[in-house]
């Protein structure tokens, strides 16, 4: 428990537990604001508040929209229709998957066009090996990817990552925004890649030893 | 040998792009047409019965050569390397079973197990990329939260620091609008395997002999050649020199004898007339 | 009582009460990301609900969100961190007026005067090539523009100038307080710009060839 006080009491503001709703419902108006995921800590700084408390509260509130209530077990199951998600290292709300097909026809904008087969290979590759250069991901691929990733950069799916030492080629990695649209807090949350590589634990490097 | 040969010399003659169009048809690489040919058949990758999927690969590459689109030259070699394997592979099914006797055994062995192992990881990529699609478009079900600031909330941001005159401003329109020098295209060579060979050598080695005054056949030229990347250097050093008028070739008859002479008017040729583009190595 | 029924019941979709939270949580899944306000119309036609179960529900809601539930009065009295108001007959969640103090104090955590360099190129593209989508605007910059464009906005800078005909996306324009901020009357005093950039249908040319 790392139990810190916050560094300014004085600048406070108003007693959170004065007001109705009190820290909960003042975290939850936090999350009514941000237009991009916001970290604990972040939201422990605004609401003057400690990191480990406002990490109870969001636990409570994700639970809470998902139709667990610790207060009244049976009054309130049904889920809301929103959901409080922790992805690429920061909590927002969003619409709960069920509802897809009807909040759709409200909201127009944001849903991108599906990615071809050679755009998600493309990305695939990249979100395994990254930092990569595009030669490297062509050599995988068999086939020439430049066109691929300008789209997948222009999505902001991948990112320049800075140039490789040796070679001077530009390196590709993925970005938060595609933690994002995967739904995951971070790289390491992709499906494992061996499992798809039936005992060719030792070729992986042996292939990667003499490329590039 | 000589089924490398076909694929290599279609390629190099003056480096012209082999006009091959292969997105249309839904595969998205040699692998990807490699992988569909071996389930077509419901073969194990590693057990492929390589003489069906390699005539009709090379069969569908021919098809694609037909529709005449030009085609990145990375692309286009990356299908020859493979259709060049699983050639020599197939060759060397034909012969009679036996034990690995030399070097050139081993190098095919060598081959096959990279081409293996190659097709293997394109495979686990290309069902993890099926993962991620399925994922991105199950979360794409999921709405983020995300609305204009409130205007009250707005309003309490700090005035905006603004110095900028028309003028830098369509300056920076002028950054921002201009289309950017695309990132070079990069041309993997990774599947080149071997010592680097330069025309440039083998165009010395080559007027030497035929200083001499002799005409001499193109397979007497190559007779000493240790790989097909040597022979490839002295077919492309003799066009150059061609080209020059440095050398002619005299053949009598189609697919007959190829010989070749140093031409009278060429004392003064050396290999400094080669063109640049085979200067630069690796 | 306009009690119409919704006029296409054979393209109904999901059937909500077999959904988790049924047509409540379907209202609220909507509610909560939308951006601009819905009327109660509105919102019966996408739910395929009648105006009037709509406004039952989301007279509910509201007090609910006030801290009144019918079903469990005393377990859940707290009001939530947000409020569902209707202006000017549409309906928008929106953090609760009590906690104002808190969420300023948030929203101006690391807010800068001063545009970023991708802002501001970003602002360019738009001002000379106005009305013009976030796609397009991404292509000619090679990168995903969407917080940069959202920043604009909400910086008065840009705003939204009606749906491409063709697309459905939506077309950005540059505002009076950007003018304002320019010294100039019109977009028209720009500067010219070297005739030799490529315009919008050349832009199509240039940055589209690689798109899938």
């Amino acid at each position: 428990m790392t139990d810190t006080a916050p560094d300014t009491a004085d600048t406070a503001g108003p007693d959170l537990d004065a007001l109705p709703g009190g820290p909960r419902a003042a975290l939850e108006a936090v999350l009514m604001v941000i237009d991009e995921p916001a970290t604990a800590t972040e939201l422990a700084a605004g609401l003057n508040l400690t990191v480990d408390a406002v990490e109870d509260l969001l636990d409570e509130l994700q639970r809470e929209y998902n139709g667990y209530t610790g207060n009244a077990p049976d009054a309130e199951t049904a889920p809301r229709g929103f959901e409080l998600r922790n992805i690429a290292g920061g909590w927002r709300i969003y619409s709960r998957a069920e509802f897809a097909d009807i909040v759709g026809k409200f909201v127009l904008e944001g849903q991108t066009a599906r990615l071809t087969q050679a755009a998600l290979e493309t990305l695939a590759v990249i979100a395994y090996r990254q930092p990569v250069s595009r030669a490297r991901v062509s050599a995988i691929r068999g086939v020439n990817v430049d066109s691929v990733v300008r789209t997948l950069t222009q999505r902001g799916l991948i990112e320049d990552s800075g140039h490789d030492p040796e070679s001077g080629a530009i390196l590709y990695r993925t970005t938060s925004y595609f933690l994002e649209r995967m739904g995951i807090g971070s790289v390491a949350e992709l499906p494992q890649l061996s499992p798809h590589l039936p005992g060719l634990e030792g070729i992986a490097e042996y292939y990667d030893a003499g490329r590039m | 040998m000589a089924a490398t040969l076909t694929p290599a010399a279609e390629l190099s003659p003056a480096g012209k792009k082999p006009g091959f169009e292969v997105r249309l048809a839904n595969f998205t690489g040699p692998f990807d047409l490699l992988l569909g040919l071996i389930s077509k058949h419901q073969l194990d990758i590693t057990e492929v019965a390589l003489a069906t999927v390699t005539d009709e690969f090379i069969k569908y590459i021919k098809g694609l050569q037909q529709l005449g689109e030009d085609w990145a030259l990375d692309e286009a070699s990356e299908f020859l390397v493979i259709a060049a394997t699983l050639l020599d592979l197939k060759a060397a099914r034909l012969l009679p079973a036996g034990e690995v006797e030399d070097d050139e055994d081993i190098a095919l062995l060598e081959a096959r197990d990279l081409l293996f192992a190659r097709l293997l990881q394109y495979k686990a990529f290309k069902q993890v990329a099926g993962l991620l699609g399925s994922t991105l478009e199950l979360e794409a079900r999921r709405y983020p939260r995300q609305v204009a600031l409130e205007e009250h909330f707005a309003a309490l941001l700090p005035e905006l620091v603004w110095k900028h005159t028309p003028e830098q401003f369509a300056a920076l329109a002028e950054t921002a609008l201009k289309p950017r020098e695309a990132a070079p295209a990069e041309v993997g060579l990774a599947h080149l395997h071997g010592s680097p060979v330069s025309v440039k050598e083998q165009a010395e080695i080559i007027g030497l002999r035929l200083r001499l005054g002799k005409a001499l056949t193109f397979r007497a030229l190559i007779a000493d050649a240790e790989s097909t990347l040597v022979v490839v250097a002295r077919f492309l050093a003799l066009l150059e020199m061609y080209r020059d008028k440095a050398v002619g070739f005299d053949q009598l008859q189609p697919l007959g004898e190829l010989s070749v002479h140093w031409t009278a008017d060429s004392a003064d040729w050396t290999t400094a007339n080669l063109s640049e583009e085979y200067e630069e190595q690796p």
